[in-house]
C-alpha cells in the first residue's frame, strides 16, 4: 500500500505553513522529507495523523482518499506516526504506552486489560528496536532516548502500512540511530511506505530512496535519491544563496586554545556519575561525547547547580563556587542550555520575545521599569543571527516549529546583551536544520573567540563535535574515559573511542 | 438627617405616599423552608391590597444582602422589609432608605433608623423550649439525665436562640448533665453530631436544637441507635415549626416540642406594617408571638401544617 | 558480617514484607497520618474505636465516598465538578417525591434520582467536554442554577417516604449499613476500573497529555463526559441515601457545602488537581481522614470555634505530611 | 475597484482603528458580553445606567477588584488562594477593633488590618511556595482555621468605629467613592506590574513552566510568596473597607463566600486556573460582569430562585461566550 498526498494546504492565521504540497511514497520505499526549520514538515505529518485538518488537498492511503483524517481514522487506515514532540504518557508504563488506545483485552475477564500478554508483546517489540528498558518501567522515569524508542515500538505495534517518522533520531545516540536505521531498512523490505524526516544528511544518504524538500510550505525539490550528493541536498534545503555562506562557516579552526582555565571541576561526583575532573579555558570550546545515558546531562546539570553534588569542587576563574541552585550558578557566570527543550526550556504559552529574553529583562530594566526598546533590539539581533523563522516576536513559542523552538531556548543565553563566562550546552542543535546549525556554530564560535567565553557542550552527533569543538572529552558510565583534540579529533576517532568504552560504560550505568 | 428617623415608633415622613404600589421583602436565609412559605403567603396578602411584592436573592451572604438593599434604595422601592443578617451592618442602608423617603421596616429586631419593625423574640423562643424541656426532665427523669444542645453561634438570631434555650434549661434542671454543645443547624450535621454524641453517651435523654432541622437530625440519630420512636425517656425539641417536626410531634413520637412562629402571622405583618406606616398610623410596629407547640396543641399543629402546605 | 550471614535465611520474606509495607506507606503517605489520628483520638476519648462510633463514621463517610470515587476519576482526567452539592439535593428531592408523594418503589425512586443526577452531569459534560468550557466556572454556575431549580421545584421540605424507601439508608446487610455496602461497591468498582479497564488507562492519559491521548486514537471527550454523568448520578444517589436516612430532604440546605467536602477528600487523598495522578485507595484514606477528624473533635467536645481551627489546621497538616512523605524519600 | 480606490486615503486610519477594536474584543471576549448585558438591563429596567445605581455597582465591585488583582497574579503564577474570605473578615475585625475599641487613627487601623492579612498570606506562602504543599488544600484549610480564629477572638459583631474610620468607605474624592479610587489604583498597579515590571514576566514564566523558570535563574518561590502576602493584605484591606462602609463587622458572616466570588471573577476574566495566562483588564471585566448581573437581576425583581437559576446560567453563558470568541476565530 502506498501513500499519496496531493495539493495539501494548511495555514495558521495568515501564514501558509503548507501550500499545495504533493508527495507520493510507494510501498517498500523510504522517502526522506527534508527542509529548513519551519518549512512545514511537521505540519504535513500532523495533517496525516489527524492533529490538524488540512485546508485543501487530499491524502490517499492504500487507495482510499481522505480530505481530512481523525487520529482514529488515520490509525485505522494503517498510518503509524512518531511525532516530533513525543506523545508518551509519563505516569503509564512502557507496555501501557505502547498499547495506549489499542489495549489488548480478554472477553473471558470482563474486558479487562490483559497485562501479561501486553507486556510479553511489548518485550518483543522493545527488543526489535534495541531498547534497554523493561515493559514495566514507568515511561516518566526513562531518559529521552528510551522514550523515543518506546514511541517507535508503539508505531511498530500497529500493523501499519505507512510509517512516518518525524526526526526520530534527534534524541538518539549514534549507536541507537544505527539500530533504528536497520529497523527502518527491515520495514522497507517488508513493504511499508516510509516517510522519514530528518536534518541529518548522513541518515538521508543511508536510508532514502527518494527525497522531497520543502521550502516555506512548497515543494522545492523532489527526486529519487540516486545521483544526489550532499552538496545538492544542502543547496536544496538551505537555498542556493546561503550555501556558499554556510559552507564557508562550517570548518572550525582546530587551533588549541590555551590559557588559564575559567571552568575547573575536580573529582566532581553526583548520583550516577563521577568522579570527573575537567577544565575549560576562556575562549575554548570543549565537547562531551558519549552514548545516551553516559552521564553528560547529569554532569552539566550538576555544574549548573540543578542537581545535588556529592563530592568534588567547581572553580570559576579560580574562585570556588558552591552552586545549590541554578540562580547561584548564574550569579557565578555559568549558564546552561538544557537538553530537554520542552520540559526544561520552553515557555510554550509565552511569546518568542519572552522566551528568548526572560533572564535579560531584569538586568535591562531601568529604575525598575522594563526597557522595551533595548529588549526589542536585542531580540531582533538574536533572531537574525540564529535564523529564527518566522521573525515574529509576539507569536507564542508553541506556534514555532521544533527547530525554531530550540533556537529560542538557545538564544536565552547566546545573545548580544549579556553572555555568561561559562556556557554549558546540552545537545545544542537537536532538531536544527543544516543552514541554521552553521549559524549557531558561528554564534558560539564568535562568543568564544570575541568574548572569551568558555563553552562546554554535550552532543551525540560526532559531526557536530568535530564541527564545533576544539577539544573533546569522551564520556562513558559517568566517567571521562578519553580525550581527543587537534588533528586527532575526527568522526572516526570518536566512534571508535565510544565503541571501545561502550560495553564497559553500559555495564556500569545499568 | 431626618429627625423623624431616630425613634422606632416615630411617625412616617410626610412625603410618603398614602398607598403603596410595591413592597420589597429582603429575607436573606433563602435556603430555609420558611422562606418560600413566607413569600407565598405575603405575596397573596399583598395582592389583596393591590400591592406587588418583590424579593431579593441574598443566599445567606451579608455582602449580597448589602448590595441588593443598596440597589433597592437607588431604585426607590417605596417600602422595604428587611431581615438584616448583621443588624449593625444595616444601619447605614436603613438610614439612606429613610433619607430617600422610603419606608424601612426592620424584621426580626430593631434598628435606630427605621419606620417600624416586626419583632420576634428569638431569646424567648429558646426560653420556651428550654423551659418545657426542663419541666419534662424534672417530671419524667426526676431531674437527672443527659442533654445535648445543637447550637448556632455564627449569627445573632442563632446566638439569641441558643442562649435562651441553654439558660432556661440549665437554670430549671440543674441536675441534668450537659454532655455536648455542638454547632448544627441542618439535619445532616444534626445527624452526624448526634451520632458521635450517642456513641459516647448511649443513654442520652434530651436533644434540643436551635433549629427544627438540626433537632430532626438528632431525632433520626436516636432512632437509628435503636430507640423506639415513642420512647418515654427521650425528649427532642427544636425551634421554627418545620412541617416534618410538627408531623412527628402530632404522631406522638419523642419529638415533643417546637417553638414555632405562625407563617401567616408573619406574612400578615410583612404586608400590614408597611401599609400602616404609609397610612400614617401610630405605633405600626408588630410583635409576632412565638408559641411552643406540643402534642397537646393538635388544632394548632394542623393550622400550621396547612399554612406550610 | 557473620551475624548478617546467619540472619540471611530469615531475611527475604521479612524484608519483602517490610519493604512492601514501606512502599505502601510511601505511596500513601496519608495512611500513617490517619493511623496516628485514630490512635490519638482513641487514647484521648477512650471510645473512638467503639463499634457504634465506627459505624457512625462509616455511614457518614459512605455518602462522601460514593461521590468521591467518580469525582476522583474526573479530576484524574483533568476536569472538575463543583455542582455535586446541588445534584445531591436534587437527587434526594426526586427520590423522596417519587417514594413519598407518588408511592413508588425504592427502585423507581432511586432510578429517578440517578436520572436527575445524570441529567445535571449531562449538561456539565456537554459544556465542559464537547464545548471545551472551563469546568470550574461551568460547574460552579450549575451549582447555583441547580440549587435554584431545586428550590423552585420543591420550595418545601419533603418527608415521610415510607418504610420501603427507608431501607436504602437504614438496612443492614450482614451487620453493615446499606450505604456502607454501596460505598464499598463503588470504591471497589472504581479501583477495578482504574486497574483493569482499558478506559482506566485512558483516564490517566487524558489527564496527563490530552494531545498525546487524542493522537493515540483515544476518545478524549467521551470518557470524561461519561465520568460527568457518573459523578452527577453518584451525587444524586448520595442524596437519595441521605434522604432515606433522615426520612426528609430540604431543597435549601441538603448537600450545601458537600462539593467542597468531597473535593477536599479527593485532593487530600493524593489526586492532583492538575490531573493525571491519583488512586482510589488514596481517596478512601482522604474520606476517612475527614470523617475521623470531624467525629473525633465532636467526641472530644472541642468548642465550636476551636473545632473549626483544628479542622482547618488538620487539613494543612494532613496535606503537609502527605506531601512530605514523597519529598523526603526523594532527597 | 474605483470606489475602493477612492476610499483608499481614508482607510488606513479607519481600518487600523477598527482592527484594533476587533483585536481588543478578540482578546477580551467578555467585553461584548458585558456590553450586551448592560444594554439589556438598561432597556428592561430603564434605570440601570442611573448614576446612583452605577455608583452602587462600582462600590460593590471595588472590594472584589481589590482582591481579584493580586489573586489573579497568584493564579497566573500557578497558585491559588481560597482563604481570602476569612482574611477579609479578620482584616475588618482587626481594623474595627483598632478604630473602635482602641480609638486608633484610620491609618493605624488599616495598617493593623494589612498586617493581619499579610500574616495569613505569610502562612499560606510558606506552606505553598517553600514547602510545596497543595495550594487548594492549604488555603481551604486556612479558610476554615482563620474563620474559626476570628470567631474565637471576636465572637460578637463589632460596630461604632467613629467618623475617622468611616472615611475609608464613605469619602468621595472628586465625586468618586474612596473604595472605587482604591480599586482603580490597585487595578492600575496590577496592570502596570504585568506590563512594565521585570517580575511581571517572571509571574507568567513561573506559571507556564516552573522548571524552565528555575533553570533561568528566576526566584520561583519568592515571587509567588510575595503574591500570597499581597493577596492576604488586599483581602484584609477589603475587609477594612467593608467594615468602614457598614460601620460594623461580624466574624461569623463577614466575607463568607467571598473567596468563590473573587475566584469566579478572576477565572471569568480569562485567567487560566492552570496558570500562565491572563490580563488585569480581563479581571476587571469579570468583576464588572458579576457586579452588573447581581444588580440587574435585583432591579428586575426576578423572583429569588429564578435569580439563582439566572445567575448560575449567566456564569455558564459568560464562560461560553468568552471561550467561544477565540474558538470561532481560530476555525
Ligand atoms: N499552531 C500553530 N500556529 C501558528 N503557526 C504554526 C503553528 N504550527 C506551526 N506553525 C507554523 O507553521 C510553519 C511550519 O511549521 P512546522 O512545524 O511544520 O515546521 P517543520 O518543517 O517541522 O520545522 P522543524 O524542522 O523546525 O521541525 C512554521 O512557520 C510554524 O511557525
Ligand atoms: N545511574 C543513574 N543514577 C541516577 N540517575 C540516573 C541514572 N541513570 C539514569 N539516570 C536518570 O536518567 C535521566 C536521563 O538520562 P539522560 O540519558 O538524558 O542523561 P544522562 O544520563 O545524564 O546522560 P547523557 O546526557 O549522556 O545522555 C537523568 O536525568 C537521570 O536522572
Ligand atoms: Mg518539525
Ligand atoms: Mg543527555
Amino acid at each position: 500500500m502506498s501513500l499519496r498526498i496531493s495539493g495539501l494546504a494548511k495555514s495558521f492565521g495568515g501564514a501558509k505553513a503548507l501550500d499545495g504540497v504533493d508527495l507520493t511514497v510507494p510501498a517498500g520505499q523510504v522517502h526522506a522529507l527534508l527542509g529548513h526549520n519551519g518549512a512545514g514538515k511537521s505540519t504535513l505529518i500532523k495533517c496525516l495523523g489527524g492533529a490538524y485538518a488540512p485546508d485543501a488537498g487530499t491524502i490517499e492511503v492504500g487507495g482510499v482518499a481522505y480530505e481530512r483524517l481523525s487520529p482514529r481514522e488515520s490509525i485505522a487506515a494503517g498510518v503509524a506516526i512518531i511525532f516530533q514532540t513525543l506523545s508518551v504518557v509519563e505516569p503509564l508504563t512502557v507496555a501501557e504506552n505502547i498499547f495506549l488506545g489499542q489495549e489488548w483485552t480478554r472477553r473471558s475477564r470482563l474486558g479487562a486489560v490483559d497485562r501479561r500478554a501486553q507486556e510479553n508483546a511489548a518485550a518483543g517489540l522493545l527488543e526489535r528496536v534495541a531498547a534497554s528498558c523493561s515493559p514495566r518501567d514507568r515511561v516518566g522515569d526513562l531518559p529521552m532516548g528510551q522514550r523515543q524508542l518506546v514511541e517507535i515500538a508503539k508505531a511498530l505495534s500497529r500493523s501499519a502500512s505507512v510509517l512516518v517518522l518525524d526526526e526520530p533520531t534527534a534524541a538518539l545516540s549514534t549507536a541507537e540511530s544505527g539500530a533504528l536505521a536497520e529497523r527502518v531498512e527491515d520495514l522497507r523490505t517488508q513493504g511499508l511506505a516510509i516517510v522519514y524526516v530528518t536534518h541529518l544528511l548522513s541518515e538521508v544518504e543511508r536510508l532514502a530512496d527518494a527525497v522531497t524538500v520543502l521550502r516555506d510550505g512548497r515543494v522545492s525539490h523532489a527526486s529519487p535519491m540516486a545521483g544526489l550528493n550532499r552538496r545538492d541536498l544542502v543547496e536544496a534545503i538551505a537555498g542556493t544563496a546561503s550555501v556558499a555562506g554556510s559552507a564557508s562557516k562550517e570548518p572550525v579552526p582546530k587551533t588549541t586554545v590555551s590559557g588559564p582555565p575559567v571552568l575547573e571541576a575536580e573529582s566532581l561526583t553526583g548520583p550516577g556519575f563521577g568522579p570527573v575532573g575537567l577544565d575549560v579555558a576562556g575562549g575554548e570550546i570543549v565537547g562531551l561525547y558519549g552514548l545516551i545515558g553516559s552521564g553528560r546531562t547529569r554532569l552539566l546539570e550538576t555544574l549548573f547547580g540543578r542537581r545535588p553534588r556529592t563530592g568534588g569542587t567547581v572553580r570559576v576563574a579560580g574562585r570556588t563556587v558552591h552552586a545549590a541552585h541554578p540562580a547561584d550558578a548564574l550569579a557565578a557566570g555559568i549558564a546552561l542550555v538544557p537538553g530537554d527543550r520542552r520540559a526544561q526550556g520552553l515557555f510554550a504559552g509565552l511569546s518568542a520575545h519572552d522566551n528568548a529574553l526572560l533572564p535579560a529583562v531584569r538586568p535591562l530594566a531601568r529604575r525598575g521599569l522594563r526597557s522595551r526598546g533595548a529588549e526589542g533590539r536585542i531580540f531582533t539581533d538574536l533572531a537574525r543571527s540564529i535564523g529564527l523563522r518566522p521573525l515574529a516576536p509576539r507569536l507564542p513559542a508553541s506556534a514555532f516549529s521544533g527547530g525554531n523552538q530550540q533556537k529560542l531556548v538557545l538564544g536565552r543565553w547566546v545573545n548580544s546583551f549579556r553572555t555568561p563566562e561559562i556556557l554549558l550546552l546540552d545537545e545544542p542543535t537537536q532538531g536544527v536544520d543544516v543552514g541554521s546549525r552553521a549559524e549557531i556554530y558561528c554564534v558560539v564560535n564568535r562568543l568564544a573567540a570575541e568574548r572569551g567565553t568558555a563553552v562546554l557542550f554535550a552532543s551525540s552527533d560526532p559531526e557536530e563535535i568535530v564541527a564545533l569543538a576544539h577539544r573533546c572529552l569522551v564520556v562513558a558510565g559517568g566517567l571521562v574515559v578519553g580525550e581527543l583534540s587537534g588533528a586527532g579529533l575526527t568522526e572516526e576517532a570518536l566512534l571508535s573511542a565510544i565503541h571501545d568504552g561502550a560495553p564497559h560504560a553500559q555495564g556500569e550505568s545499568r | 438627617s431626618a429627625p423623624a428617623s431616630t425613634s422606632s415608633t416615630s411617625a412616617p415622613h410626610a412625603s410618603t405616599a398614602k398607598s403603596l404600589a410595591k413592597i420589597g421583602l429582603d429575607y436573606p436565609f433563602t435556603q430555609l423552608p420558611l422562606y418560600s412559605t413566607l413569600v407565598r403567603l405575603s405575596t397573596a396578602g399583598a395582592k389583596k391590597h393591590g400591592v406587588s411584592l418583590v424579593t431579593t436573592s441574598d443566599q445567606t451572604s451579608p455582602d449580597t444582602q448589602a448590595s441588593n438593599l443598596a440597589a433597592w434604595v437607588s431604585q426607590k422601592i417605596p417600602a422595604i422589609v428587611s431581615f438584616p443578617m448583621v443588624f449593625e451592618a444595616t444601619e447605614k442602608t436603613a438610614k439612606s432608605a429613610l433619607d430617600a423617603g422610603l419606608i424601612w421596616v426592620t424584621y426580626g429586631g430593631s434598628l435606630e433608623n427605621q419606620s417600624a419593625d416586626i419583632q420576634f423574640s428569638f431569646t424567648e423562643g429558646g426560653r420556651l423550649l428550654g423551659t418545657a424541656a426542663a419541666k419534662w426532665a424534672n417530671e419524667t427523669l426526676g431531674g437527672k439525665g443527659k442533654i445535648a444542645f445543637l447550637t448556632d453561634s455564627t449569627i445573632q438570631l442563632g446566638r439569641d436562640r441558643t442562649k435562651g434555650m441553654i439558660d432556661a434549661f440549665t437554670k430549671l434542671a440543674p441536675g441534668v448533665d450537659v454532655v455536648a454543645q455542638e454547632q448544627a443547624i441542618d439535619p445532616d450535621t444534626g445527624l452526624s453530631k448526634s451520632n458521635a454524641i450517642l456513641a459516647k453517651h448511649r443513654d442520652l435523654n434530651l436533644i434540643l436544637g436551635v433549629t427544627d432541622a438540626a433537632a430532626y437530625g438528632g431525632f433520626k440519630a436516636l432512632q437509628q441507635s435503636g430507640r423506639s420512636a415513642t420512647d418515654v425517656k427521650t425528649y427532642v425539641g427544636g425551634q421554627d415549626g418545620a412541617s416534618m417536626c410538627l408531623a412527628a410531634i402530632k404522631q406522638g413520637t419523642f419529638y415533643r416540642a417546637s417553638a414555632a412562629l405562625a407563617p401567616q402571622d408573619i406574612a400578615d405583618a410583612i404586608v400590614d406594617v408597611p401599609l400602616a406606616v404609609a397610612a400614617g398610623k401610630a405605633k405600626p410596629s408588630v410583635d409576632v408571638p412565638i408559641t411552643l407547640v406540643t402534642r397537646a396543641d393538635g388544632a394548632k399543629i394542623d393550622a400550621l401544617l396547612a399554612q406550610n402546605a | 558480617m557473620t551475624a548478617a550471614a546467619a540472619a540471611e535465611p530469615l531475611r527475604p520474606a521479612g524484608r519483602a514484607l517490610a519493604s512492601t509495607g514501606l512502599a505502601v506507606i510511601r505511596r500513601n503517605p496519608l495512611l500513617p497520618v490517619l493511623a496516628a489520628l485514630v490512635l490519638a483520638f482513641q487514647f484521648s476519648t477512650g471510645s473512638f474505636l467503639d463499634a457504634a462510633n465506627l459505624r457512625g463514621i462509616a455511614t457518614d463517610a459512605a455518602t462522601i465516598a460514593i461521590v468521591a470515587v467518580p469525582l476522583a476519576l474526573l479530576v484524574i482526567s483533568g476536569y472538575l465538578d463543583l455542582s455535586v452539592g446541588s445534584s445531591l439535593a436534587l437527587g434526594g428531592l426526586v427520590a423522596g417525591q417519587l417514594a413519598g408523594a407518588h408511592h413508588q418503589s425504592l427502585a423507581v425512586a432511586v432510578l429517578g434520582a440517578l436520572g436527575a443526577g445524570a441529567a445535571v452531569g449531562f449538561v456539565n459534560g456537554i459544556l465542559c467536554c464537547y464545548l471545551g468550557l472551563s469546568p470550574f466556572i461551568v460547574t460552579l454556575g450549575m451549582l447555583t442554577a441547580v440549587r435554584g431549580l431545586a428550590q423552585q421545584l420543591y420550595p418545601l421540605p419533603l418527608s415521610g417516604f415510607g418504610t420501603g424507601f427507608a431501607w436504602l439508608g437504614g438496612a443492614t446487610l450482614a451487620g453493615i449499613a446499606a450505604p456502607v455496602v454501596i460505598a464499598a461497591l463503588v470504591l471497589l468498582s472504581g479501583a477495578a476500573f482504574l486497574a483493569f479497564a482499558p478506559a482506566g488507562r485512558h483516564v490517566f492519559a487524558i489527564g496527563v497529555n490530552r494531545e498525546a491521548a487524542y493522537l493515540s486514537g483515544i476518545s478524549i471527550r467521551r470518557t470524561p463526559f461519561a465520568l460527568f454523568l457518573l459523578t452527577g448520578a453518584a451525587a444524586a444517589l448520595a442524596g437519595a441515601i441521605k434522604a432515606s436516612t433522615l426520612d426528609s430532604v430540604s431543597s435549601g440546605t441538603s448537600g450545601s457545602g458537600f462539593e467542597l467536602a468531597v473535593l477536599t477528600a479527593v485532593l487530600l487523598g493524593g489526586v492532583a488537581l492538575s490531573g493525571g495522578s491519583g488512586t482510589i485507595f488514596g481517596v478512601l484514606l482522604g474520606v476517612l481522614f475527614l470523617g475521623c477528624l470531624q467525629n473525633g473533635l465532636t467526641l472530644l467536645s472541642v468548642p465550636t470555634f476551636w473545632q473549626q481551627i483544628a479542622q482547618g489546621s488538620a487539613l494543612v497538616v494532613g496535606a503537609a505530611l502527605a506531601f512530605f512523605g514523597p519529598r523526603l524519600r526523594r532527597a
